[in-house]
């Protein structure tokens, strides 16, 4: 399968991500630039980590307005999974793919370090590969990760279930400890920690590799089911 | 030119970490009479000669609502002032 | 050369010799004088003299240094480039090189300690991509006095944010340092930041511009009137009085560098073709970066219209231009007929790229302004023709009476001075500060900040390079000679206690006025030192960075020169981090403890002071040890090991339980005080019950058995006269709890 | 109660990226009328009554010289209004 990998100026996750799937799931990447129009020739969007436009103004702000983003729209619309990673997150609330938005840790600094999470939803297309409220450490490394949204929206939020990932000890102030949602159909999910760079045992964990695999199997078996 | 001045400022009901890290580096520095501390984002934008103030407002409004401001959290205001050309 | 116009609101060239307004610019009679005389055979016009002060100052000539650096060894066979450039290269076999230097921003981020902070790291990594070379990771390392107001929290804190900011952002990871507290910084802070690259060795790039006809090309941000005169003031002893050079300050705009990065790097990669040189605007920015282009392709001329260069305000004279060190800039030297081709790669990545003059047939380096000649002086005049000052060197008082005697520090409880010990802010984690800083993007970090040296891989290869940085000021103070040997000596053993063969050194000198002997001394001495260690260890020193001038009130820092050492890991099971790994782990120290007091931690503590002469050092001792801990690591010996440094044994025996939280139960003939002195050349190691044997016949003497890990959470060490006995949780928590709180 | 408005700007003189990339947004965007972009910030200090307006102002003065402006780089001016206690 293909997976695209969207580059933003500032970007700066793109060749994890790009590696960590072509190296160690052995599946196609593409980098997509921030101003091509067209996701169609691919199965799966990874937007990725960095300082889009430097982060200026807010994370995620300007990236919102670029060329992709109404194309990447479309692709989510059609029910293909995208995972948004920490900036890659940040975009997805600006852009309105993922309710809330991700303001300033309220420790006021940016933190680079292992943090446990709890998988509170293991049925979505990201998660199933996990045990329901199983324990995974993945790194964290964000100074804007303090999930915000108003109740209403955290109410619906636990009602469609759209809550994956919690941090064990809220490293950042986040609602709810949210550490990662998904959109309601489930199929675009955002999250803080970065499981691209816990994909080998050699960086410290490998407790990301589920996410991608589970996505992959997700593609692959939407593919057969398409077939028939 | 026209400069219009927008300021965006988090909603009531949103704590703003930094406002309240910044009363607390004041609490700690003796300014104890300060009741309350806001934190928010001014703009300043020049346009050129040329557009009518309907256009400017319509187009205020259109940048405010689309990158200036964040609805989840944010609300804005602003304000018009013609003025010379200085330069 | 005589027609050069001056522009009427400038001041006259005769005001400027009457009233000696070079000397406000940091020029010398003499040097005003020579330049007049010698030079020109004219009075040189206000931008000219501009021209000078910024390529004469010891920033941009090194002319107090230069008879210093020569001392240096810089061979070696795997040396690709030397001293000279951007950035020196090592060969890493298969065709790629590291390469790898260090800056310092010492008096811009005591003036504004976070953008200071942030341009110092822009600064060394347009170093590196100026080579051609892909930035892979960042160390910092930190000087400070002592937190006590609420004025020293906040530049600490301001000076970490400002690198995370810039780090962060533009993706490279910051992955180790160190960072020392010492009343001997309060004023005069040290920042200094190293950036390490990879590249593949058919793409090196150099900062040259040849070639009759070639096109200069401007590239990355405009050019405001930040930092003017910047290289002039950094090399200025800065005092109270100064303050007024407060608008000096320079933004760091992370953004824009990383798309001047990948758009340069483009280019280097896939449009080498066209390139005949690239080079950052550094110190004294446009004017230094041309004029040492020119010289450097052996004094060729150039022809600059300054009326092309993007201005970010209005009104600038060629003075400001020339000397602005506005920040993300970059220059090119393109073939001619090739421009528009680089010109559409930066358009491509949204980076402003102009095309602002040629390289001419004459030797003349010639600016206009205005369609006018503005400047017109020969180029190697500015660049490589600065005057060289041999300065007198006398040995400091201070050192010539020091006492043989060694300090004997004063112990009732083992316990309650090891917990005092583990509260220094020296000695106590600096994890609060470093987990500001992103150490894993690019997804290639193996040891994280936390070991003695971070190890990063080198992607699709079997091998990796561990970097770090050191320096004790406390030692060059007693003994710069012998203190600059240890700094080189105590980055070599974090690199071998890594696993890694050290490859070479940059350094930053970090010293106080070359023009009072007792200061040369000290950098004169230092640099010695260095030169000896870096020869024992056959690592060159392959870049570097002078930092004079450190001075605050006359009081000058303690002689600090920083040692940044790459090293390479061949096979990456290799690696080896300080933590004790598993319970029944036999712990050794490798080499010999004395009572080496003089400058040490508990010195200081117990005493407020250093003092004293340094305890002595042997080098060859010191490789014999590391090539012990070398061929243990290469025989598959060890589970960890650790060098011993500030604090001494006990220190390094208790760093090493805290990650995996074990504890240990161990015994020796040494004294208490002993495990505290700061003897050279140990380590601490632990083995497998199963290596036991092969390990005790590989080291024979040169290591002592003392105990074994255990799975309790308790650190208990009895000496000969007495024992330490502390939860390793409590030890741990006092070692990590302590910066944090001072910090609040 | 008081309310006083503290802006604060950057020096004319001083690199502003962050103006400098919204207003490279707004271009591409096609609001391409903007000729200059400005970005502060802005703080909303409530002191409790009780101050005289004199002391208020040496305070804000204070406060904005220590903590909300870096006078490095940066300009601040205030505006000072009575205002009802609405809460
Ligand atoms: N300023 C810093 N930035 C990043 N890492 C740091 C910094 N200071 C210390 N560290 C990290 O903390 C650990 C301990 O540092 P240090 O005590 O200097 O080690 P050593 O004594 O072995 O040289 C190292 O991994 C080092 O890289
Ligand atoms: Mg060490």
């Amino acid at each position: 399968m293909n997976f695209a990998i969207l580059a933003f100026p500032a970007s700066n996750c793109e060749l994890d991500a790009y590696y960590a799937i072509t190296d160690v799931f052995g599946e196609e990447a593409a980098l997509v630039s921030y101003d091509s129009e067209s996701l169609i020739d691919f199965d799966a969007v990874i937007v990725p980590g960095g300082f889009s436009y430097g982060d200026y103004l807010r994370s995620g702000a300007i990236a919102r307005f670029a060329p992709i983003i109404p194309a990447l729209r479309e692709f989510a619309d059609s029910g293909k999974p995208v995972i948004g990673i920490c900036n890659g997150f940040q975009i997805l609330t600006e852009a309105g793919l993922l309710p809330g938005t991700l303001q300033k840790n309220t420790v006021a600094q940016f933190v680079c370090r292992d943090q446990k999470l709890i998988v509170t939803n293991n049925q979505t297309p990201f998660s199933d590969l996990y045990d329901d409220q199983e324990v995974i450490t993945l790194p964290i490394a964000h100074g804007d990760g303090n999930y915000y949204c108003d109740d209403k929206t955290l109410k619906s939020l636990k009602e469609n279930n759209q809550i994956v990932f919690k941090y064990q000890n809220n490293p950042n102030g986040s609602l709810s400890d949210i550490a990662g949602i998904t959109n309601q159909q489930g199929n675009v999910l955002g999250m803080m920690p970065h499981p691209e760079r816990a994909v080998e045992k050699i960086l410290g964990s490998d407790d990301g590799v589920k996410i991608f695999t589970a996505m992959i199997n997700f593609v692959k078996e939407r593919e057969v089911a398409f077939n028939e | 030119m026209t400069v219009v001045k927008v300021f965006v400022n988090y909603k009531e009901s949103i704590l703003n970490p930094e406002a309240q890290a910044i009363q607390q580096a004041l609490g700690r520095l003796g300014y104890d009479n300060i009741t309350q501390l806001k934190v928010g984002k001014s703009f300043e934008l020049t346009f050129a000669d040329g557009m009518t103030r309907e256009a400017i407002e319509k187009e205020v409004n259109e940048i405010s609502d689309r990158m200036l401001a964040n609805y989840n959290m944010e609300n804005y205001t602003y304000e018009i002032s013609e003025s010379e050309d200085l330069s | 050369m005589s027609n050069v116009g001056v522009q009427t609101t400038e001041i006259s060239p005769a005001t400027i010799e009457s009233q000696k307004l070079y000397q406000s610019l940091g020029l010398s009679d003499d040097e005003y004088q020579l330049i007049k005389n010698e030079v020109l055979g004219r009075l040189p016009n206000y931008t000219e003299v501009g021209l000078f002060s910024g390529m004469w100052s010891e920033h941009c000539s090194y002319k107090n240094s230069k008879p210093v650096l020569k001392k240096f060894f810089s061979k070696g066979k795997r040396v690709v480039k030397g001293p000279g450039e951007g950035a020196g290269i090592i060969d890493i076999g298969n065709g790629q090189g590291v390469v790898f230097k260090a800056e310092s921003h010492n008096h811009p981020s005591a003036v504004e300690p976070f953008q200071g902070a942030t341009t110092g790291v822009g600064g060394i990594l347009r170093d590196i991509f100026s080579m051609g070379a892909r930035p892979i990771a960042s160390l910092d390392s930190l000087r400070f006095g002592t937190p006590r107001t609420a004025a020293d929290r906040y530049l600490i804190s301001q000076v970490v944010a400002g690198i995370a900011a810039y780090g962060n952002c533009i993706g490279v990871p910051t992955v180790g340092g160190d960072i020392a507290f010492d009343d001997a910084y309060s004023q005069n802070p040290l920042v200094n930041v190293m950036c390490v690259g990879l590249m593949d060795l058919d793409k090196i790039q150099v900062g040259a511009a040849a070639g009759v006809g070639n096109s200069i090309i401007y590239v990355g941000a405009k050019t405001g009137r930040d930092g003017i005169n910047g290289a002039s003031f950094a090399s200025a002893q800065f005092d109270s009085e100064h303050e007024s050079q407060r608008s000096a300050v320079q933004v760091g705009d992370p953004f824009t560098e990383k798309l001047v990065m990948e758009a340069c790097l483009e280019i280097s990669t896939n449009h080498a073709d066209a390139l005949i040189g690239m080079q950052d605007m550094g110190a004294a920015g446009l004017v230094s970066s041309s004029a040492e282009m020119g010289s450097k392709a052996g004094g060729n001329g150039m022809i600059l219209d300054l009326d092309l260069v993007p201005q970010r305000e209005a009104d600038m004279t060629p003075f400001e231009m020339m000397l602005s060190e506005s920040q993300e800039r970059m220059l090119l030297c393109v073939k001619n007929g090739y421009e528009e081709e680089v010109l559409a790669v930066f358009a491509e990545y949204g980076v402003e790229a102009v095309n602002i003059g040629h390289v001419t047939d004459n030797d003349h380096y010639q600016l206009i302004h205005h369609g006018e000649i503005v400047a017109d002086v020969p180029v190697d005049a500015l660049a490589s023709q600065a005057p060289v000052y041999h300065r007198e060197s006398k040995i400091p008082a201070r050192i010539e009476q020091a006492s043989a005697t060694q300090f004997v520090p004063d112990i009732s409880s083992a316990t309650e001075v090891l917990q005092q010990m583990l509260a220094q802010l020296t000695i106590a984690s600096k994890e609060s500060l470093y987990e500001t800083y992103d150490s894993q993007v690019q997804t290639n970090t193996l040891v994280k900040p936390g070991s003695d040296a971070a190890v990063i891989r080198v992607r699709h290869h079997d091998k990796a390079l561990a970097m770090t940085t050191d320096v004790n000021g406390r030692y060059l103070y007693l003994n710069p000679r012998v203190g600059g040997q240890m700094a080189v000596a105590e980055a070599a053993r974090n690199i071998v206690a890594s696993g890694a063969l050290p490859l070479g050194i940059t350094d930053c000198l970090n010293f106080g006025n070359p023009e009072k002997p007792e200061q040369f001394y000290e950098l004169d001495q230092a640099v010695q030192g260095m030169s000896e260690a870096c020869e024992m260890f056959e690592t060159a020193v392959i870049s570097g960075n002078v930092s004079l001038h450190n001075e605050f009130n006359d009081v000058p820092i303690y002689p600090t020169p920083m040692v940044g050492m790459v090293g390479l890991i061949q096979g990456l099971k290799h690696i080896t981090t300080q933590d004790f790994k598993q319970a029944g782990d036999f712990v050794y120290v490798i080499g010999q403890t004395y009572n080496d007091f003089n400058g040490s931690e508990i010195q200081k503590m117990q005493t407020g002071k250093v003092s004293g002469q340094l305890f002595d050092f042997d080098l060859d001792n010191e490789l014999k040890m590391q090539n012990l801990v070398t061929q243990a690591i290469q025989n598959d010996l060890l589970n960890s090991a650790h060098d011993v440094s500030e604090g001494g044994l006990i220190v390094a025996i208790a760093e090493a339980t805290f990650k995996n939280q074990l504890g240990v139960n161990l015994t020796s003939e040494l004294t208490v005080r002993q495990f505290f002195a700061e003897t050279q050349s140990r380590f601490v190691v632990s083995v497998s019950p199963e290596n036991k044997v092969a390990f005790e016949q590989l080291v024979g003497d040169d290591a002592t058995r003392l105990g074994q890990v255990t799975d309790d959470d308790h650190l208990h060490v009895t000496a000969q006269d007495g024992a330490f006995d502390l939860a390793v949780s409590q030890a741990l928590n006092i070692w990590k709890g302590a910066l944090p709180c001072s910090l609040k």
